[in-house]
């Protein structure tokens, strides 16, 4: 067993709490927690497919562990999205807003 | 002529240039002339597919996969993409100066939005990249979710934070089966996957990897049973978001489904899952189809019809997979067909709701009687982009229903063939609906004074055109959706 | 050793996780994940990703942390919609079958290393998952600025109508107590070297624009909680500039590229270190500004100091 | 056989394949002419020439000729056959004087345009329907004259107007359905993708799916036609409609259905056991339409009735053919049809006439409807005589030979019936609106009379078969029975209780039920579904089924 192995697996435990938290969650604040566990196990994984790659001289696969970057950055502009419209929400709901 | 693609790609990009540091006037119409070129160069493209035979391509970077990124525009991207195009374009017009829109937020933003849907469609039915496609429908995805809420009403927010979960969730199915073709093969091009596969079929893993994108994609496209978030958001949305939304912006999971199984997947292993695709589509037409005969608004109905016809293209998966290479090839055509055509119809139908509650004032349908009197263009938009989806000849709606039904029938499928059928006549019930209450007789004094606005209407008449025009295909498998299959880089050692 | 080191490792950031899902009140479970995110980031140096490691820590912990600790506040405590028994199996079987398909990875492992290996030198970077995302997958990166822009315009769109021109509302609401302050005014010059660091050593080392920009964000951040400078105004026309400046300059390069390398998002050969380094400042104010952005929310209003 | 059938009375030479192509085009471009407004006004009058061009197309273009109007791969392809040749003769002389009976009566409706635009499309599609000669094209012109059709039931926007009008969509929908399978299968058959009819039905016999497509051809073209028990929209929608709407379509759209039954089956080819069948339907379809007809308080329910059991003979008459498989029976079949169009047509008008009047100008025009009544019947020196004599030769004595002439009576007793009905429909104080009464009268004469120019040239035979002593027996009894009955009845105050207008519908309350309920499931189902968890469960149990398939 390797070390990216053992991150791996660590990955799918995440991505199991994600998945517990995505769906238990009664409200949209669970849910966001949950998708960014999620993607956080996935990007483990992702990561320990980079570590297993490595080679060439490098410590890792430089292709994997740039995408995650990208990914992290994507995940992030998901979550900033979602919280402000559950603000938003939360504000026009707050302040009683209703359809006409 | 490459070129084209890059263009295709980046020409939508500089409009929120003037978009964002201009005024909203010069933004509006700067954003409508970038659409209107990357219609013509979508069309271009099209153009320069068929006129060549061959797929184009392009490397970004110079960089050949797999360290690189490919462009690829086959018959079916060119197609998808010209469809894409013309529908954003004349959205755009549809939605200029509408009356109502939020000023001054709604018009610049909405414009913003849109443009960054037609770059991100294009990028989605171009990129030869699994990892690209998936920041492309994450793009398409933030994209459509402000749409849908553009309004900012309460309900309109729920249906989006549910939208935008939903598809998040199915994002990151979609990218965990990324990391497992990647960790698994050490490229994510969709031209050397199929070399990789063609020289030994794959484990279940992956089986696996190809189940959890096609997962992700389902929810993304609110195939039945993950059509949760559909309803409410293409509903409530403004119309000319509604019409984009259902007409284009869940065709870019549903086109990458069929990349997926039609193009990438084994053929044993594609015609394994084809049942599974299949039912999930069947189920989508017939509780979607039933559900929308219970609805009493119209865009709610609309939206539910759009739930219901994607399912066609679940049916198409096994004919498409079948042994007969020309009944295959048949069932594709029409899968594809309906794709378009249905793009045009929803559109239509979607813009002439919009002009119709604008007239009234509201979408109930039982408050709609007598509409063919003050909306008649609106009315004769919904009612001909109506036809196609019941099948009524000559729409593309028919052209392709009778392409997967002949196709089910030299293949012996019966099952697919009935319930093709049996969405046909649940479609007849919710098109009709609104065109027999349109016709009568208005209670007196319910009538309201205003009038439908024309050349909006003409804009959803020109585009249930589209899909009559649709109908004037030969009934035969269509050459120009076949250039470029199977995919392969030109050029390059496999 | 150093394999129970990284099982622990594992199992922390896992217990953490599941904090987070199962913390009752909203508060906790943004806490406890923002402990997640750096245990996690931990785990991205372990796996020898330290460019990672740096983004998950500023981004996936830090500036969510702030925007989710945001949307907790005054959030009631929810509770679950499903059957949690159910929903346990159900995430069990995701984690268990999840865990066959990683063992079921094949060895040798595929790799790009190589290859990276091999066209990295003719960019001029030492860093490879610089020369990734801005050489070899440069088409990913101008998408994700496009992406991380447009999350930007949807937070804006989400304003009132007539309020959409004007400054968001402070992140969190009452005056910044004085030492908040001052600790903003000591660690404000020292986050902003930090970031310049970032980036300039991006290039060979670990680090980049977009560490960079994000540890710029947050001291950007911690200077608008403590009042040292005004909230910016949404219709800012050198603000926008700003925005656009990483995402259209990146584009502007690739044009540049199209016209004396061949390819579009090809680097002008001889210059390609000079022009990435151009398009890397650019991007990175642009990411600095985009993500304070995003977290301060859509504009709420004119009359906000 | 000569005449009519194979070669034109009237045969011009110039430009023949332009006629059939302007006997479509004619009302199209009425219809289209509405959109603009300068031309609206001219429309209702012009209605009446509309149908000029296929009168003329029905005498003067030769019989075998086809013209492809678009190449492939359209193969939009026209042509005339002596069935067709008689249905569009027909068809065009009801349109002409149901055109101009319309003009006069509709004169006063406020919404007479948007009548002539349905009224246009239907004439459209009712001539398409004769005149195409492909597969897919018959599909366009079979839908275009049926949903056009609606806009005629409905137009006077009632109550049981949008009732009917909504039974008569939902079942032409299901219709066109069955219709699309079949000619899918059809299709399928051949190497083109839309072969010509006649391509289609040569490789009928022998095809695969042969019962499949007779199956769904019988239930598709049959609802058309209105027999039992897809009859149930017919007595709603025809009654329902404007007088000259009500003579469109019991006389020219549900000839729709029969032409679709004479084109797509194969004519002098036994199929063993549908035709059998078919007869059957027929049979029990021309009683059960006299006998729930002769109970109806109003003429145009009454006649609705006699068009569902007419089309009962039209359909007996067809599936004995295909039960014998005899040769050249199919135009004997359309020319029943052409007799039934033109009297159906005619007496219509008469009854329109009748309830427009004062009781005293009522009676008199019962006078003509008895005419008309006792030609449908079949009484002797009628032309309604000649197109029974007719049918014989098809459905020879036997079994359903002695039951086809059995309905004589019905159809004796409900046409007294009828015109009973028609002397009571007058009111006082009211006078019909100017102009009517001449096209009234133009088409009882020409129903009276064409039969007697058709016969020879259908049959074969001369006239004078049909007035031989035996012929004259054979046709005297059935009507003298009738008659009888009908005195019996009226004599008892005719005691038979009404029966609504669309019977079995009534009993089909557990079907509504049954679909009722499958509306409230599926939309509990959506609910559910719909639900965050359920459809998060659904999600990760969809991956998980496509992982454990795609292995």
């Amino acid at each position: 067993m390797s070390d990216a192995m053992l991150y791996a697996l660590a990955g799918a435990m995440l991505a199991g709490c994600g998945t517990y938290g995505l769906l238990t969650a009664g409200g949209a604040l669970g849910r966001i927690l949950g998708f960014n566990i999620l993607g956080g196990g996935v990007f483990l994984i992702f990561g320990a497919v980079a570590r297993r790659g490595a080679g060439a001289g490098l410590a890792a696969d430089p292709v994997p562990q740039a995408l995650v970057i990208t990914g992290i950055v994507v995940a992030f502009c998901a979550t900033a999205l979602a919280v402000a419209l559950l603000l938003r929400l939360k504000a026009a709901d707050g302040a009683g807003e209703e359809e006409p | 002529m490459s070129a084209l693609l890059v263009l295709a790609l980046t020409v939508p990009l500089l409009g929120l240039v003037p978009l964002l540091l201009a005024g909203p006037r010069v933004g509006e119409r700067a954003a409508l002339a970038v659409l209107a070129i990357g219609a013509g160069l979508c069309v271009a493209v099209g153009v320069a597919v068929a006129l060549s035979g061959r797929a184009l391509q392009y490397f970004v970077a110079g960089l050949a996969p797999p360290l690189g990124i490919g462009l690829r525009a086959d018959g079916f991207s060119a197609a998808m993409m010209g469809m894409s195009a013309l529908v954003l374009a004349l959205t755009a017009f549809y939605a200029m100066r509408a009356p109502g829109a939020g000023a001054p937020r709604m018009p610049p933003a909405f414009f913003m939005l849109l443009l960054a849907l037609a770059s991100a469609l294009n990028l989605a039915f171009l990129a030869q990249d699994l990892f690209t496609l998936y920041v492309a429908l994450e793009l398409l995805t933030f994209a459509a979710v402000p749409l849908v809420c553009l309004d900012g009403k309460p309900g309109q927010l729920r249906a989006a934070m549910t939208y935008l979960m939903f598809a998040l969730f199915g994002s990151v199915l979609y990218l965990l089966g990324v990391v497992l073709v990647y960790g698994q093969f050490g490229t994510l091009d969709f031209a050397r996957l199929s070399a990789a596969l063609a020289l030994a079929p794959p484990g279940w893993s992956f089986g696996a990897a190809l189940a959890l994108m096609s997962a992700g994609l389902m929810a993304k496209a609110a195939l039945f049973p993950l059509h949760l978030w559909l309803p409410p958001a293409h509903a409530g949305a403004p119309p000319a978001a509604s019409a984009v939304l259902s007409a284009v912006v869940i065709k870019a999971p549903l086109f990458l489904l069929v990349r997926l199984w039609a193009d990438l997947a084994p053929v044993p292993m594609a015609q394994a899952a084809a049942p599974v695709l299949a039912i999930c589509g069947a189920g989508a037409i017939l509780v979607c189809g039933v559900v929308a005969l219970a609805q009493v608004r119209l865009k709610l109905l609309i939206a539910y019809s759009t739930a219901a016809q994607i399912g066609y293209l679940g049916l198409m998966f096994p004919l498409a997979a079948g042994a007969d290479a020309y009944w295959s090839a048949l069932a594709w055509t029409g899968g594809t067909l309906h794709l378009v055509s249905h793009a045009f119809s929803k559109a239509a139908m979607f813009m002439a709701a919009g002009l119709i509650a604008e007239v009234f004032g509201h979408d109930r349908l039982a408050g709609l009687k007598g509409a063919a009197r003050v909306a008649p263009l609106s009315i004769a938009a919904f009612g001909i982009g109506g036809l196609s989806l019941l099948g009524l000849p000559p729409s593309g709606g028919f052209t392709a229903k009778v392409m997967l039904l002949t196709s089910a029938l030299q293949q012996g499928a019966w099952w697919i063939g009935v319930v093709v059928l049996a969405g046909g006549l649940l479609a007849g019930g919710y098109v009709l609906r609104l065109l027999v209450l349109a016709l009568q007789r208005p209670e007196d004094g319910t009538l309201p004074a205003a009038r439908e606005c024309g050349w909006r209407a003409g804009i959803a008449l020109a585009l249930a055109f589209g899909a009559v025009a649709l109908g004037f295909l030969p009934l035969a498998p269509l050459g120009f959706l076949s250039i470029g299959r199977p995919i392969a880089w030109e050029g390059l050692a496999p | 050793m150093s394999l129970v080191f990284d099982a622990l490792a594992g199992l922390l950031v896992a217990g953490a996780a599941l904090a987070a899902v199962t913390a009752a009140a909203p508060r906790a479970a943004v806490i406890a994940f923002m402990g997640y995110g750096v245990l996690l980031g931990l785990a991205w140096a372990r796996l020898a990703a330290p460019d990672v490691a740096l983004t998950e820590i500023a981004i996936g912990s830090g500036i969510s942390g702030i925007v989710l600790l945001r949307a907790a506040a005054g959030l009631p405590a929810v509770p679950p919609a499903a059957n949690r028994a159910l929903a346990a199996a159900i995430s069990v079987a995701v984690a268990l079958g999840l865990a066959a398909l990683v063992l079921a990875l094949p060895e040798p492992a595929p790799s790009r290393a190589a290859d990276a290996a091999a066209a990295l030198p003719a960019t001029g970077l030492g860093n490879p998952v610089t020369g990734v995302l801005l050489a070899f997958r440069a088409l990913d990166t101008l998408l994700e600025k496009i992406v991380l822009l447009l999350a930007l315009v949807g937070v804006w769109a989400l304003a009132r109508d007539p309020l959409w021109r004007g400054r968001p509302e402070p992140l969190f609401a009452g005056a910044a107590p004085a030492p908040s302050a001052f600790l903003a005014r000591v660690l404000v010059p020292i986050g902003v070297l930090v970031g310049a660091y970032l980036l300039w050593a991006g290039a060979d080392a670990p680090g980049g624009a977009f560490q960079s920009g994000a540890t710029l964000a947050a001291m950007g951040l911690l200077a608008l909680m403590a009042g040292l400078a005004p909230l910016p105004r949404a219709d800012d026309r050198r603000l926008r500039l700003v925005l656009l400046a990483g995402p259209f300059g990146l584009l502007a390069a690739g044009f540049l590229g199209w016209a004396t390398a061949g390819a579009f998002l090809a680097f002008p050969p001889g210059f390609e270190k000079p022009v990435i380094k151009i398009v890397e400042i650019a991007i990175t104010a642009s990411i600095a500004l985009t993500l304070i952005l995003v977290v301060l929310g859509p504009p709420a209003g004119e009359e906000r100091p | 056989m000569s005449g009519f059938l194979t070669t034109p009375p009237l045969p011009i030479s110039v430009a023949p394949e332009a006629l059939l192509l302007l006997a479509i085009a004619a009302p199209l471009a009425l219809a289209l002419a509405m959109l603009a407004p300068g031309l609206r006004r001219l429309v209702p009058r012009l209605l009446i020439l509309a149908p000029l061009p296929a009168l003329v197309a029905a005498v003067a273009v030769p019989r075998g000729m086809s013209v492809l109007v678009a190449p492939y791969p359209f193969r939009f392809t026209l042509a005339l056959d002596g069935s067709g040749a008689l249905l569009l003769g027909g068809a065009a002389l009801l349109w002409m004087a149901a055109g101009a009976y319309a003009c006069a009566y509709m004169r006063k409706d406020p919404a007479r345009g948007a009548f002539a635009t349905w009224w246009a499309l239907t004439m459209a599609g009712s001539f398409a329907v004769f005149l195409v000669a492909d597969v897919a094209s018959f599909y366009l012109a079979y839908a275009l004259v049926s949903f056009s059709a609606f806009g005629l039931v409905t137009h006077d926007d009632t109550p049981e107007a949008r009732r009917a009008g909504n039974l008569y969509l939902a079942l032409t929908v299901l219709g066109e359905a069955f219709l699309i399978a079949a000619f899918v299968m059809l299709a399928s058959g051949t190497s083109e993708a839309n072969p010509l009819i006649r391509d289609a039905v040569a490789a009928l016999p022998t095809s695969p799916f042969r019962s499949a497509i007779v199956l769904l051809l019988l239930a598709g073209f049959t609802l058309k036609m209105g027999l039992f028990p897809l009859h149930v929209w017919m007595p709603l929608a025809h009654a329902v409609a404007p007088v000259p709407g009500s003579a469109a379509l019991s006389g020219v759209v549900v000839k729709a259905g029969v032409i679709g039954l004479l084109r797509f089956l194969p004519d002098g080819v036994a199929l063993p056991g549908w035709g059998e069948a078919l007869t059957a339907v027929g049979i029990f379809t021309a009683f059960y339409g006299v006998a729930l007809g002769v109970t109806q308080t109003h003429p145009k329910r009454a006649l609705a009735y006699s068009t569902v059991s007419q089309m009962g003979v039209v359909g007996a008459v067809i599936g004995a053919a295909l039960a014998s498989g005899l040769p050249g029976a199919f135009p004997i079949a359309a020319f029943y049809a052409v007799n039934h169009m033109l009297l159906k047509g005619a007496m219509f008008l008469v009854a329109g006439l009748a309830m427009a009047s004062a009781p005293a100008r009522a009676r008199q025009a019962a006078l003509i409807a008895g005419v008309l009544g006792l030609s449908l019947a079949g009484l002797p020196f009628t032309g309604g005589a000649l197109a029974k004599y007719a049918i014989k030769i098809v459905v020879p004595d036997g079994i359903a030979g002695f039951l086809l002439t059995l309905s004589a009576v019905g159809s004796a007793l409900l046409m007294a019936r009828y015109a009973v009905l028609v002397t009571a429909s007058g009111k006082e104080r009211q006078t019909p609106p100017g102009g009517i009464l001449l096209p009234a009268l133009a088409l009882a004469a020409l129903a009276l009379a064409v039969p007697f120019a058709l016969f020879a040239p259908v049959t074969g035979l001369p006239l004078a078969a049909a007035f031989s002593g035996d012929a004259l027996a054979k046709g005297v009894w059935p009507v003298a029975l009738g008659l009888a009955l009908a005195g019996l009845l009226a004599w008892r105050r005719w005691p038979l209780p009404e029966v609504p207008a669309g019977d079995i519908l009534h009993a089909m309350g557990p079907l509504a039920a049954l679909w009722r309920h499958t509306l409230d499931l599926a939309v509990a189902a959506d609910a559910r579904l719909r639900r965050w968890p359920v459809a998060a469960t659904a999600l990760i149990a969809l991956a998980a089924l496509l992982a454990v398939v795609a292995r």
